[in-house]
């Protein structure tokens, strides 16, 4: 609704929006997420571009109405392209006084917050260290403050079912959701759909969903609280079929689907860590597609069996958060010594040490790059948004296995988390992986396991073939047969072969390119999951006239060919990302570009709002 | 059809770097005798090592073979195992790479029944990294890092493979070339992991520390060999026997005692018990045991993800397109 | 001279935050209820932990803490007790925490025989991670990561903790509130590794689990509380019995067998070996143990270690500027 | 002999020069490396200038006779200042044909060889691939060779002795030496002191050692082989008394210094693994200074008790090698979370995995920095000589302490098992560290664990401390309190300040020095364990007049303030190391300065000239 650019047209009583952001916010035991999901389904059904960030306070369940335990969904749906959940919420619901506490100060001044009334009692607003009721005083002027009595609506409108008191209390998230609904203008049918489906077989709970979610959408109708409606007409996406995703269901997709088109099964060795285990979750499902699952004892087991995996030839995946990766250094540095196809994804959080496991952040750029003792240069992608996670599962395997080179894959807890309308790809038009083993050498011929190809990969060949019997070792090995080998200037030989084979993966990966202008006054550089940020940021300084692109790394080791000479173009670059430099000082050394930096390290995603004044701070002169 | 293999079928063109005397060679040896026995096609026969003198067996074997990281050895091989059940796959392992580092995935690997051979060369001392002490070192052993004595209370392999229910328990000694080619050839024969201990000497670091048990003065008196289904007699006249007193065993003269009275050797117990007493028996006090602790049947791990797929693939079609499409979805169509 | 304190002495003033009706809750309140009798004074104690729910407890305790990572307190506890020796240190942590990827830290702070106290939440399950199978999860168990059931062979703590030698191993209930005091003072009174596992209820993702032993209905049936020197008896009325058939136990009824034929308890037994097979007993064919399975004593780690120390301080006096000067050394004078 | 600058003055049968380097060449079991030790003593004691380089070809021996069996040791000594071992030996000596072979194409024409005539029968022949003898066919032309029958006159010395035939054999080596001690004009004096007193209670072995040595040295006098020897006069070092020392010697001194300095006992947790392992066995030795040893049951648990260790007080140190440092990642974060302080050795080797455990390398610089999740700034110094080791070990533990962080102490193979010649230091010279721990509260006052001193540095506050209970943890802790928090801008905070504490370092540092001129044409830049070579070949390049400075960084993080601008002086900079250019990427992120890179990765030290021929280069036109 603060969308810069919304028109606003008074249709009866409802206004058309552009946008709107509305978070959802309550106990972790209130279901908040499971609205928001709802909320998201519904609106991307009807035909709205959606961006969802989910925000899990804390690991374990914190005491009901503490501020520890507050969860919040927030979802952006708007009648445009859109790439961030928004900034800041236009309507936030609070499901209690803590959820209200702890979301307040994301609010724009104007924001409309609806409260569950109910909840607001002594005891709640002492657990969320309330002194006052801040419904009762001025705490919140300049906001538009709805008082809605959820808790005892609910109990009503269940006055004649068998639930439990429990139960019934449960429930009053699909009575907020039904108001949402009618507030902004969406059909109930998806989720009724859902809710039949999740409790086909048990009666008592599906009515009693249905009566809430109803009740909230009559309470809308009904009461004379709300004096407008809002509607968001469909956004022009392109046509096609659609599903809502997580970018950790579609790299789980992607690799699944890696594996399908490499006619390889799949093995996934992982061992649990927030915000990485979703992705074993669903790759656990998928045994049906010959893919296995290897939960090990610890993330070190975990690597090398994915590692003993790629030796037997299969499609050799692992994948863990930050602490895992930094426990899978040595073992990844064995995989580039004996030069096996893996991927290594690296769901990123919140660091150091165990840090921020729920929150994100992208402080593993370096340690992906240099966590290993030695030259041990490997192949390093990064998916930009939840879609783009599955096709870049797809790339960082098809990288693997034709150079046979481990890849690492750095998602970060925002991608893995958010959630996006994905454009299912059609099976047939998906990119092949070729697999080609050795096969036993002709009459004659040795067979030489580190002897290369034109992109200077060694063949792959696996136990099992006949005549290819061969050693392989993490000591130095000799050029060509793979010997252990101590003589220096083979040692320097491989080092270079080594650093020379990832150099070359820049030959078979598409050049950068700039959105906006391939030159101009500020090049917005970055890379992962703060792409619909400097996205939606560039776009609105682009509008208004600033000459300024965007440009994203997906592949940052090696980059894209033409990386140096795009940015040299530019009078400015800014470097954008959610560490300290990390890309800033790679590309400083490798360029000696004079770039700036916007970082953030403070577990949450960047705001549009925060890209933008940085992009006008440093096109000063062309600020309108 | 497995073709029929000699030892030097099994031998690799690289030589040999171990210290001349080690009793690496014997075991190296003992191994490729007995692959020719195993059944099993040359390319299907995969070795896996960590890293210590003992890991560096695989470069010498004229098989699938890969020499990879400290203590990592188990972990590796579950990989390969899990991703190509046919293979015969051998982990190579030393005290401190398989006990030390590599006590957990060791522990792991057992417990889950993963169809391994694992083969410890226990010298009771690190090799490679130059004479420190292990964790199978005797307690007060003056080494290079306890020049006044190692306070670390040994372990016993045979204790911690029988704690993770390992499902073939044995042990058995460079030195004696016919034990140990017997002992290999059950563990290969094991379908599940089986676990060997092999006392080995490092004549460079530790020359000696089985001697007692290994040399032929001493041997006889010193250890006794266990077979399933006999009692257990031992020394040089087969004069001696073990009674179990409630759960203690005891020596017992032949003289003074009927065979009958004596404990028999059942490798097929259900549980570990028997073999857990048994590993408690140790040198001076009693004879060590050799041979076959344990031997006992339970699903493979690789075998059950196998079957997992195998059921899942005949429940659910798998069907990329389906997948994707798997939740809501929506239709987008061009606006007019 | 200790302070007398009281349980409140040992709370933090940190919320707790555990789910509500987790088993947690009760392990740490008996923990607070239990310090005060320990003798030590509260600035004397160290909480270690490493991830996970359970892991969280050092926060909630009005003691030293330390929430490390995951798998690694037993390390880290090693460290600061060989430099403290005075401290009197707890280390806390669960299932996966522990005998996952903590496994071999944990195999060898017991085998050093630190003077710890380890007290591991076995809720059969990970919590913190929201639901995947640990290592003493039932096979078959469906969960998030086994969506078709578990395929690995679940770890036995107290097995692992008596092949590594324990000194001190215990089991015991998050809601046997009297007996797990019970157990934690004779684990704090013991000098040497403590091990003591603790069966919890995850309420959120495995509730239930021990709910046979548990609860008061089944309870008495289904336990049997091992006390030294005592002969193994259970069931509602104690009308039932443990007899040792060989090395085979069997339940029996005392209304047919006389007590005197029950197997006595003996947790001082040098050898591990009755503990082991106790800990074989499991449900539902046997009740299963509960209270002090083995209590031995040996020298602890970090007196050896501070032993060694003084030893050698007194053989040789530490001289700095003569150890510099250690073998040749030459002077160099200005040259004219 | 080959010395650029010898001055030759015949002086009666013996010729004076500068500098000599000599390599003595045999099998594993042939000890070269004890008659390198005894050489290098000898030399030391009358005045010469040391320097020192074993080479241990593999970690285990391989079989008598066999390339791969070649132990070497190589030593340089000379009348002044030096600062490498040589880069080509003058003398080579050849206990067998793979000795001879191994080192051949290591020796500058003209140089002399000394071979032992016995071994080159034709089993050993073999055993080396030689086809034909060498001394028999044109394949040393251009060398001096000497064929000395070295077993056999070492048995028949022994004639009389009660020793078996194999310990007969083995004193072959002091055979050697006798005779390059006459040759070199050496006093046998020192290394009859060391047999007596090591065989003291052995006479048999003792007795056989003399007379062979003795042999040595008259067969060099008697025989009409050798024209001349050689005299090489004491050089002009600074006054005071010296020992040889190793540099993990020096390194395991230096902590125990650094514990006798800080009136605080040394905790030491470490794993086995070469090259580091000699610092585990010398501080093991020291129990009586009250240092406690860990040999943990891997470098996990090694870090982690020193990680215990420290939280206790003590000054907590561990060590490993390149392998073992990717290992401690995930617990070296945990130390930088919690703010304790500690030194972490890395004594780098050959990489990348497993590499080559027995050469140098300098390739886990970015590794120590980076190899960890999240951001996550440390400390980092680097030892520039083996002598060195000593005095940044003192200078590692007083920054830990002061600035309450982690220090990685990067030495290298070279450098541990290099020696020089050390100046002894005086007890009471050595530079004071201050550990005061936290201390009860005043009445009313709130003891705060993360409030922070001048240097951001928060308290040290050691279980049994009364009155200081408190928790840490590695989750993200509350600004002052240390308590869990997940707020983004205490997150931000607290991220700015640990790096900022870490940048405050330079405050508390030397500035970075030029050799040779503050400004000029060129600046060799280097760390660690390559100071020799550059120090050696920038002098020679100065010598010949050119505008060449040697700058030499021992704190790597953070560098010292002045870096930058020093640097920016010089027209030109080369950054030479024994990677591909890590040093050299972090000065180019940091200053924008376009360095040159020296590099080799061949787990060799640097010869000078290689590094003299890259100065030519860049310094074309000073070329004299
Ligand atoms: C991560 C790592 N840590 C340490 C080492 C050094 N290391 C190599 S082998 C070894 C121990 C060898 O002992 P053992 O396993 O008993 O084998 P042995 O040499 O006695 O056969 C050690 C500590 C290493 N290579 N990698
Ligand atoms: C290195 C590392 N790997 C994985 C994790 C994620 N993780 C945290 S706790 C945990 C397991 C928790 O299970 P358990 O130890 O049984 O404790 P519970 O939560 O059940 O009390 C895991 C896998 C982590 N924090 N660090
Ligand atoms: S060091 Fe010992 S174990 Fe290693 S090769 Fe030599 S004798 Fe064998
Ligand atoms: S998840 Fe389970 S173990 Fe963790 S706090 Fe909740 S109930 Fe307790
Ligand atoms: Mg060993
Ligand atoms: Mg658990």
């Amino acid at each position: 609704m603060t969308t810069a650019s919304s028109t606003t047209t008074k249709s009866g009583d409802k206004r058309e929006l552009d946008r709107v952001t509305i978070r959802f916010a309550g106990d972790s035991g209130d279901g908040m997420q499971l609205v928001g999901s709802h909320f998201t389904t519904t609106s991307a059904v009807i035909g709205n571009d959606v961006q969802t960030l989910p925000d899990f306070p804390a690991e374990i369940r914190a005491p009901a109405g503490s501020l520890p335990g507050v969860s919040a969904f927030q979802i952006s749906f708007a009648a445009e392209d859109i790439f961030t959940p928004g900034d800041r919420p236009d309507v936030l619901v609070a499901m209690n006084p803590a959820a209200l506490k702890a979301n307040l100060s994301e609010l724009p001044r104007g924001a409309t917050i609806i409260v569950n009334d109910d909840e607001f009692n002594k005891a709640n607003l002492k657990k969320a260290a309330y002194e006052e009721n801040p419904l009762d005083t001025d705490a919140l002027d300049g906001f538009t403050v709805h008082r809605v009595p959820i808790t005892s609506m609910t109990t009503r409108a269940l006055e004649d079912s068998d639930l439990t008191a429990q139960q019934k209390a449960r429930c009053k998230n699909f009575f907020a959701l039904g108001l949402m609904y009618w507030l902004f203008d969406r059909p109930l049918d998806s989720t009724l759909d859902m809710i039949n489906e999740k409790f086909a077989t048990r009666a008592t709970l599906r009515e009693a969903n249905v009566a809430v979610l109803k009740a909230g959408h009559a309470y809308g109708e009904t009461t004379e609280m709300f004096h407008e409606t809002f509607h968001v007409p469909p956004a022009e996406l392109e046509p096609g079929l659609y599903r809502n995703i997580t970018g950790n269901a579609a790299t789980a997709l992607g690799f699944l689907a890696a594996s399908q088109q490499a006619g390889t099964p799949l093995f996934y060795g992982s061992y649990p860590i927030t915000p990485a285990s979703d992705v074993l979750h669903e790759l656990a499902r998928f045994k049906n597609f010959g893919v296995k699952t290897f939960q090990a004892e610890d993330e070190i087991s975990a690597v090398c069996a994915t590692v003993g995996a790629a030796w037997g030839g299969a499609l050799a995946l692992t994948g863990t958060s930050g602490p895992g990766l930094a426990l899978k250094g040595e073992a990844v540095g064995m995989a580039v010594m004996v030069e096996l196809p893996m991927v290594i994804i690296n769901v990123q959080r919140g660091g150091p040490s165990t840090g921020l496991p729920t929150k994100t952040e992208q402080a593993d750029l370096l340690q992906a790059i240099y966590g290993r003792n030695g030259e041990s240069p490997l192949c390093i992608v990064a998916p930009c948004t939840p879609s783009d996670c599955f096709t870049m599962a797809i790339e960082a395997f098809r990288i693997a296995v034709k150079h046979m080179t481990p890849v690492i894959y750095l998602s970060d807890g925002y991608l893995g988390n958010g959630a996006e309308p994905w454009k299912i790809p059609d099976v047939a038009s998906l990119p092949a992986i070729k697999v080609a083993y050795a096969t036993q050498p002709g009459e004659g011929e040795e067979f030489l396991p580190y002897k290369r190809d034109e992109w200077l990969a060694r063949p792959w060949a696996i136990p099992g073939t006949e005549g290819l019997e061969h050693r392989i070792g993490t000591l130095e090995k000799q050029d060509l047969t793979g010997n252990v080998s101590y003589d220096p200037a083979n040692h320097q030989h491989m080092t270079d072969l080594r650093a020379a084979k990832i150099e070359r993966i820049a030959d078979d990966i598409p050049p950068l390119e700039a959105f906006g202008g391939d030159s101009g006054e500020l090049a917005v550089v970055g890379w992962g999951g703060t792409y619909g940020a400097l996205r939606s940021a560039v776009t609105r300084a682009q509008r208004r006239g600033a000459k300024v692109s965007h440009i994203h790394l997906r592949h940052l080791n090696p980059m894209p060919k033409n990386t140096g000479e795009l940015l040299s173009r530019f009078d400015k670059v800014l470097v954008a990302e959610l560490n300290c430099g990390q890309l800033r000082a790679l590309l400083r050394a490798k360029f000696l570009i004079d770039c700036a930096g916007l970082n953030k390290v403070a577990g949450q995603p960047f705001r549009v709002s925060e890209v933008e004044a940085k992009i006008d701070e440093l096109c000063a002169g062309e600020k309108n | 059809m497995t073709p029929t293999y000699t030892r030097k079928d099994f031998t690799s063109d690289q030589d040999v770097r171990w210290c001349p005397g080690c009793g690496d060679y014997s075991i190296l040896a003992q191994i490729q005798r007995v692959l020719p026995d195993i059944g099993k096609p040359r390319h299907e026969i995969a070795f896996v090592s960590g890293i210590g003198c003992s890991s560096r067996l695989p470069y010498y074997m004229n098989t699938y073979g890969f020499h990879t990281i400290h203590g990592r050895a188990p972990a590796i091989a579950t990989g390969l195992k899990s991703v190509n059940p046919n293979l015969s796959v051998w982990v190579v392992t030393g005290d401190g790479d398989g006990l030390s580092i590599g006590g957990n995935h060791l522990l792991h690997v057992m417990r889950r029944n993963v169809d391994l051979n694992i083969i410890l060369f226990n010298n009771q001392i690190y090799g490679l990294t130059k004479g420190q002490y292990s964790p199978t070192s005797e307690f007060g052993k003056q080494t290079k890092s306890s020049p006044v004595g190692n306070i670390d209370h040994p372990i016993r392999p045979i204790g911690v493979a029988l704690a993770a229910e390992a499902s073939f328990v044995a042990r058995t000694m460079d030195r004696d070339t016919k034990h140990l080619q017997q002992t290999l050839l059950a563990a290969a024969a094991h379908k599940g992991t089986s676990f060997v201990e092999v006392y080995q000497n490092c004549n460079i670091f530790n020359d000696g520390a089985f001697f007692p048990l290994t040399e032929k003065a001493t041997k006889a008196d010193n250890t006794v060999v266990l077979e399933h289904g006999k009692p257990l007699i031992f020394g040089k006249e087969r004069e001696k026997g073990i009674r179990l007193n409630g759960l203690t065993p005891e020596v017992v003269k032949l003289s003074e005692v009927d065979e009958s009275e004596l404990l028999v050797h059942d490798a097929e117990r259900a549980d570990p018990v028997l073999a857990m007493l048994l590993d408690r028996m140790t040198h001076p006090q009693f004879p060590v045991p050799l041979g076959v602790f344990r031997r006992v049947e339970r699903p493979c791990y690789e075998q059950l993800m196998q079957g997992q797929v195998d059921r899942e693939r005949k429940r659910k079609t798998p069907d990329l397109a389906q997948v994707f499409r798997r939740g809501n979805t929506w239709e987008v169509t061009k606006r007019s």
